[in-house]
């Protein structure tokens, strides 16, 4: 659910070594943030490494190896997360990057993951 | 003739637009008081950003208040999740379940609700460690008996057999209506077909469905008949649905306190093609159910690859067929559009 | 006290012993007969040559009658199978399944039964379309209600429909007690053990059979746990097993004409350790069953890997209990020793 | 069930253009032999051509491609079937046989295959 609305349209955005977007957890609430197994961000094709990506919300950013045991933070339904990518920086103009999202649920036997793949421009 | 049996939405239902910030909370109660479903259930951490992890904020909590009475509707449940797999690689242990269904009932007396929902996944005997705290807070936690479960499953009589044994009526059951699904929802059927499932296999399911033919045989006819992937896993939403009988609610009623108005799709003229719910408004009546039927809208998953979802519509069409049902005399009705 | 209900065995019991030729019929039904289990149920392919490509021989049938009238027996249900699937690669036409089912109904008769047993995989339409010559032919034909399917499953829903809708009498029920599994079978366990299950899961599954957790849940922590190939095998077990409660036979007692006594084991002392027919023998009282109950002993697969069955011993035991259960003051026992 | 008695024991013989054995239905019940959908033959790992064996009960022997539309015959429950194998022969001694025979089962939403597999000796 809400798959196609994971990647905020024209949020990517360059940063100090990298790029970053907005990003929404594709579930009907929030999550804490130790229930996040794994984001993982491709751009062009390429997948960049899990230590390159980073995890800001609300003024707090988290490796996502630090996420895992992060219990008095959350994910909340709806929120748009910045996800940042410390690989270098991307090129101005459109790039294709698909975003992955592993996240354990109590209740379900399995550990689903739910991707979004979207064009975005870097503005020059 | 008007009846003991109350309208209500959860705000679940709405979860398309909250989640775009295309309702607000005030959108959501407003809407669902001005169609008379006064009854108000929310997933708390859907509609409190904290929620729990790092608590609701007073301020969202004061504003929640405010509104309920502002619109003159009622708190009815707080459903809960307990992620008892916080911890990578292992289960929270008993002791911190309990404290935090504790917690929960806490919220959901601070939200002025009756009840708080507790999924089916979670022990029995965590519910009932946790009650005495609820009946001091005047709550009941009721789980979820939800499809494919359903009311004689040994996992929910094993929970039947807890609540009695406990002596505590501060358990008990919110029965989610999709479990007595009598036919393959359209909407499912259309979301396989654009998934590329060809027409025979899909028209296949949804009578095999009607026929109530065994699941594992309709995937073997449907493999045998050339289908891959979307049309297995069309095949295979078999497994996780069944038509039960609503009149199965009638043994429990007394631990009954609310009900999931489950819907896919309300027609233009007010029939869910997929949920029998002028027998399941009889059979409450015959019960005596006297709580609410909460609206609970999940059509939006099947639909949104190609249409934007109007959770709105949808929710006023079942709450007019509820009304209807229920022998109401007026129809429900918006008076405020929501802002697109 | 005794009871209305009587005694009998499935000749599917001695399958290990018949199928190698250790035990002819009149073994079968000598040994029932001393067991004072006097009602006598066959597989008619089983028990006859040639049912139903050939025809079963005139000389067998006179066999057959002139045993049950030595052993003072008493003929009670042909189990049929229609094979529908005969033609490869299409379904044998409606109209042939039903005069198959007419065949297997003259076939009852002749052997002075009073019922068929239908699996339930046969579509009701074509049980209703064979009523009326059981009905001539004094026939019942019973569906077998079994695990996974139970009472209030949709596909027996819609049997009992059907059957209500007939208007006829003919048709009804066979429930088998293996849908009331309320622990998980100890000689299944041993058998997955010596199938390489390592001694940790094992006792897992048995434990989360007995706590009804959820087939799915088990699997993953099976899977979890580092299990393989039979210790998956042991966890999917669950999927097709559910501790169903025997009352949910009272509402059905007018179309239940005869029951499959199902057992994995019985042990020294008389107990069948996982399926509960204390319970299910107070059910069928308060019903006011007064037909039979035949012995089906199925645990014969579980150990041949291991041991060769002792079918006969098992059965009687299978006896004892039974006669106990319903209040008989003799102690069924053995007169004739089987030729090994 | 029964999988450990579908080869009789001390069954195996020569035949005109090579070897039979005795072989039974692992099933409670028999199977009308157009529902004997395949009869496999493995001798010391070599799996026999599908071709090259016979089926024969109660003095009348069909191909495989045969039996799949017969309809008035049986193999009826613990029937002992002569199960020929026309490979050429078979050297004296001891030879590894496996049979498998895979079955339709109306009630059953998959076809099962059963198979057995004994030392037999063949006498010089
Ligand atoms: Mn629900
Ligand atoms: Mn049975």
């Amino acid at each position: 659910m809400m798959d196609n609305k994971m990647i905020v349209e024209g949020s990517l955005q360059s940063v100090e070594g990298g790029f970053s977007f907005l990003g929404r957890l594709p579930y009907y609430r929030g999550l804490g943030l130790s229930m996040i197994e794994d984001i993982q961000v491709t751009v062009d094709g390429t997948v960049q490494p899990r230590e390159a990506v980073r995890f800001a919300v609300r003024g707090r950013t988290y490796t996502l190896d630090e996420m895992e045991t992060v219990y008095d933070n959350r994910w909340n339904f709806g929120e748009k997360a910045t996800i940042i990518v410390l690989n270098g920086g991307l090129t101005p103009g459109a790039h294709a990057i698909t975003f992955a999202v592993r996240y354990r649920v109590s209740y379900l036997p399995f550990v689903p993951t739910t991707k979004d793949t979207k064009e975005l421009a870097l503005a020059a | 003739m008007s009846s003991a049996i109350k309208r209500g939405v959860s705000l679940y239902s709405y979860q398309n637009e909250t989640f775009q910030g295309k309702m607000s909370l005030e959108d959501c109660i407003r809407t669902s008081a001005e169609l008379g479903a006064r009854g108000i259930e929310i997933i708390g951490e859907q509609t409190f950003w904290g929620w729990p992890e790092y608590g609701a904020a007073d301020a969202d909590v004061d504003n929640w208040h405010r509104l309920i009475a502002q619109y003159d509707c009622v708190p009815v449940s707080h459903d809960f999740m307990l992620d008892y797999k916080r911890y990578k690689g292992r289960e929270m242990p008993f002791e911190e379940q309990v404290a935090s269904v504790r917690n929960d009932i806490d919220f959901g007396a601070r939200l002025g609700m009756k009840y708080i929902r507790a999924l089916v996944s979670i022990a029995p005997e965590v519910l009932v460690a946790a009650a005495p705290h609820a009946e001091e807070r005047g709550i009941k936690i009721l789980i979820e008996v939800h499809a494919p479960l359903h009311f004689d499953h040994p996992w929910i009589i094993r929970h039947a057999e807890a609540f009695e044994k406990s002596g505590s009526d501060a358990l008990g059951f919110l029965p989610d209506m999709g479990m007595f699904l009598f036919a393959f929802p359209p909407v499912w059927k259309e979301r396989f077909l654009r998934l590329g499932v060809p027409q025979a296999i899909a028209d296949y399911v949804v009578k095999a469905y009607e026929d109530r033919v065994l699941s594992e045989y309709v995937i073997l006819n449907v493999q045998q008949m050339g289908g891959t992937g979307p049309a297995i896993a069309m095949a295979e939403t078999l497994r996780h649905n069944a038509a039960f009988e609503p009149k199965r609610m009638l043994d429990h009623m007394s631990r009954i306190h609310n009900i999931h108005g489950k819907f896919y799709q309300m027609t233009e003229d007010y029939v869910e093609p997929s949920i029998p719910y002028d027998e399941i408004v009889k059979v409450l009546q015959q019960g005596g159910f006297q709580g609410y039927i909460c609206s609970e809208y999940e059509g939006n998953r099947w639909i949104e690859d190609a249409e934007e979802p109007n959770s709105v519509e949808q929710v006023r069409r079942q709450q007019v067929m509820l009304a209807r049902l229920l022998g109401e005399t007026e129809v429900p009705s918006l008076k405020t559009p929501i802002a697109a």
